[in-house]
């Protein structure tokens, strides 16, 4: 079991006040807080350790090295990769997927054919979009189903012979919808595409096995795994990394240069040019060392009893339309209160104390596909707790009062 | 008629008897509820206004050197704000328009009460009435 | 005048011990320490404002927010932007090299040239190469004097119509040169070709103002001014920076998305996608204040008399080889002593706790040049002190005298 | 012939007499400097090892059964480490290099007087020892 009031003393913002009342942070799916144990390791590192790594010969620069090559090794156990150069790390979710996009410009051709789903992250669409603009392939959508689970025959049946690759989210940032990746790997590896999974939210759930999993790449944010903004990984499988190109020029990811000849480095460091966020990336494995420390399947339950609680007393309340609500959820509750706009709710929860996101969460399609101008989202982290859901129930019962 | 600043002297003066933010809010709300209908032809792309995460049109016509302005939203605290705004600048000739010194939100302390989101959306109102009111200005 | 003692209590690094003696960190070209005022914003930030930015509606999104735009301001007005969306943040001076680079690729084609000199960094080489092989463009390169500076003859005289790019650091790493930008982009300008000036050590050293200099593009990283990892600008004139097309794809940088049409946000957006470095950015802006709390009148005259003084008293050591040893240079002393190979003198040196970079510096075509493995280089900062000099210049004979 | 154990057990022996790191140092200053003449014909790119800042070659000839190894480098640390290197491993048969556990860098502290970048240079060279005797091995 997990003692949320004593884990919420690790978390010094969730004291705060807030329009002249205690904050009650609802917004983890954009962004989660970060504890002590990861603040005061960032600290640490300026006040004691900060040196550029890699290059240098002196014990500072050694003792910096050590500890983001620490983190690698760190991130590399969590997530089960099989060696430490299969992870990249990248300045989060969205520049790990375009190292990917821009590597298989070379790769992919008219004929190929591309896969994404109607429920991904502007993100996730984006680089796509401009692959396919550039090469000539083709995108095609996976369509979602009104309950906002990807409707996996039409996935099926969208898996030709020409598909090269599918970009799916683990977990939807609008809906909260947990999608089936392991079927949608199989199912691609049987078709001989690869696949790539956008784990910005999935990542901080639940505890995966990428190898188990067999993806081909996985990418993901510190900043929503309780570490630091500016820093993410991306994971690859050896082979595939291999066979792509370099993605930016610069130092670290070259071993020799000459005017006419350029020979890159080995993985990872072909993908980390220049010098990277050192303190983010060591302030990242100090944020899995700990969530691990507290559990992820404490975390996982605990958060399940959150969603269950506050789903069923959000469904007393009149005119509420919950969007997405199935059972293979993380904590995210997408919802409108009858024709209120979004914005209207949000404004006046936030003079509550609430923190809840409002609008298209960079996900236009899905609200495309609802035909509505967005939704509010409530997203749980494990230091929230029943007694902050029940103060935000009635401060939305209040907004709507307010706007009649 | 009354002076620009006339007007936002008088929506301070009135903001002033509202004792807490939900009041004001609520105030927000009633105005917005009460924004005269706005004609549905004008409900076209190029009349939003781009920043607000709620979508604004504005519309302005210029009659008699004076330019009037309607607008809409579909989110209901963005209509109270607008129509505040309206109040201000509509019927107003296009040089007093961009001219006039906008001091009233911070002064009814909506500042304070509206995210850095709306209250983007907010400047680019005002800065959209005013070109509008530049553009008028230099057809003359 | 500037307190050094002062100073240096705002640096809790620089009271390290490293084996067993007292730090002296002479590395500060490959990146500079961070005071208390820096480390404290960030933890700060952690602990009161996080929250991600720009689409929120809620108060803690907007404290982040205004705090993330302020450093944008503090950037502009320090660096003599015209407008705040000149600055664009990246991750640090390699990136905004790449997001010009690949910007360039439909803008460039075989017929054109580019310019780079012989004394470049990596990162401001491979990114050219990379664009000339895919564009067929041709690379031409100013080789650099003995002395180490600019041959500025050759650089007018490579400077044909068909010249589209001039790519110039504002300050050599590796020997501490500081060349004359001003004449190059002049020159340049006559010539209808656009520079890009990389500033990764110009920037911290003195006040520059980018509107008089009228330079196109200006890249920096945070890390070596004082600030944190993992984040850095680029500066662009407007009108540059709106014919580029965006580099990465993903959240922040559209402002509609449908898979038949996307369409792009406006500057800065346009190139920032994705959540960037929130804290890393506030700490970039907490440290420019800092470092013009000082005065960088005073940073600039105290780092010539720091220079001034142990190139004098490095002379005075039996075959000492200093590279670039010009009147025109920022505190960087890169030499050799006798054949030592630069990496036994620097692990000696480490032994002494002096800390200095050793090896190529990521500028191997300088040491091919002078055809030399490496040199021993060491930086001096606005917190280092004479007697720190004085340290260094004993452990260097005393390497000398075991190297025999 | 002693085993490979033996020689490090030796090694570390001899390295207990020493007082402080200066004096290991230059132990190794002095061993490189008497490290014997590298035949000029192996200076060659393919015999070079990754992962150092100073350059290293190493060459290895299979005679008999038994591995020998030269080396040379630019760096006069680099040399005294190599020729410990040289001395642990030059002469054994391919599997007993295979085999080998190389605990006497730890043993004699230099770990903590080699930096990360030296330390991987150290084990890129125990890499490419043991490489070379598991293509001898696979030769026979
Ligand atoms: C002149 C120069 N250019 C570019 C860089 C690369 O900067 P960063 O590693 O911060 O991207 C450096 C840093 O060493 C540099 O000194
Ligand atoms: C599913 C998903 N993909 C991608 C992203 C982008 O992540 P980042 O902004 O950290 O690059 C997010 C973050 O909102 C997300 O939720």
């Amino acid at each position: 079991m997990l003692d949320v009031y004593k884990i919420r003393e690790d978390f010094p913002i969730l004291g705060k006040k807030v329009n002249n009342t205690d904050l009650i942070y609802f917004d983890n799916a954009a962004t989660s807080q970060t504890p002590n144990q990861v603040i005061d390791v960032i600290s640490d590192y300026y006040k004691q350790h900060n040196s550029n790594i890699h290059r240098g010969l002196h014990s500072l620069s050694a003792d910096a090295t050590n500890k983001y090559e620490r983190s690698r090794t760190i991130i590399k156990n969590h997530f089960g990769a099989l060696h430490e150069h299969e992870i990249i790390f990248t300045s989060g979710t969205t520049h790990g997927i375009n190292i990917i996009s821009s590597g298989l410009e070379k790769l992919i051709s008219e004929n190929d054919e591309l896969i994404v789903s109607e429920m991904e992250h502007h993100s996730n669409i984006v680089p796509w979009q401009m692959l396919c603009e550039k090469t000539g392939s083709k995108l095609k959508v996976i369509p979602i189903n009104d309950n906002g689970t990807l409707n996996m025959n039409e996935y099926k049946s969208l898996l030709t012979p020409s598909v090269k690759f599918v970009f799916i989210n683990h977990v939807s940032n609008s809906l909260g919808i947990i999608n089936p990746i392991k079927e949608i790997i199989n199912l691609a590896h049987t078709n001989n595409s690869k696949v790539l999974i956008d784990g910005a939210q999935g990542a901080a759930h639940f505890k995966i096995n990428l190898s188990e999993l067999d993806v081909d790449y996985y990418v993901a944010s510190a900043h929503k795994l309780c570490g630091p903004t500016g820093v993410g990984f991306l994971y690859g499988k050896s082979v595939l990394l291999n066979s792509l190109p370099p993605y930016q020029g610069g130092g670290e990811m070259i071993s020799n240069v000459t005017f006419n000849k350029t020979e890159y480095a080995d993985l990872p460091h072909k993908f980390e040019a220049g010098t990277p966020n050192i303190s983010g990336v060591i302030g990242f494995g100090a944020a899995i060392e700990y969530m691990n420390s507290i559990g992820f399947n404490h975390i996982e339950s605990y958060e399940k009893e959150l969603l269950d609680y506050a789903t069923e007393n959000l469904k007393k309340i009149k005119n509420i339309k919950i969007y997405g609500d199935v059972d293979d959820k993380i904590s995210v509750i997408s919802f409108n209160l009858g024709n209120h706009h979004p914005s209207d709710i949000g404004s006046i929860l936030d003079q509550y104390g609430v923190a809840v996101r409002t609008g298209q969460h960079c996900t236009q399609p899905i609200m495309d596909h609802f035909n509505i101008p967005g939704t509010v989202r409530a997203s749980f982290s494990f230091y929230n707790t029943k007694s902050e859901i029940d103060l935000f129930i009635d401060a939305l019962k209040k907004a709507s009062n307010m706007l009649g | 008629m009354q002076s620009i600043q006339q007007i936002q002297d008088q929506i301070i003066d009135e903001f002033e008897f509202f004792q807490d933010w939900s009041e004001k809010y609520q105030y927000l709300i009633d105005l917005g509820k009460n924004l005269p209908n706005f004609n549905d032809n004008n409900r076209i792309d190029s009349n939003l206004i781009k920043g607000c995460q709620s979508k604004v049109w504005l519309n302005s016509s210029f009659d008699d050197n004076i330019v009037k302005f309607e607008a809409d939203s579909d989110a209901i605290i963005s209509k109270g704000i607008i129509s505040l705004l309206i109040r201000v600048f509509s019927g107003h000739k296009p040089e007093e328009i961009i001219a006039a010194d906008i001091n009233f939100i911070e002064k009814i302390g909506l500042n304070s009460h509206l995210s850095q989101t709306r209250a983007n959306g907010l400047l680019s109102m005002i800065k959209q009435i005013k070109i509008y009111a530049l553009a008028y200005q230099a057809k003359k």
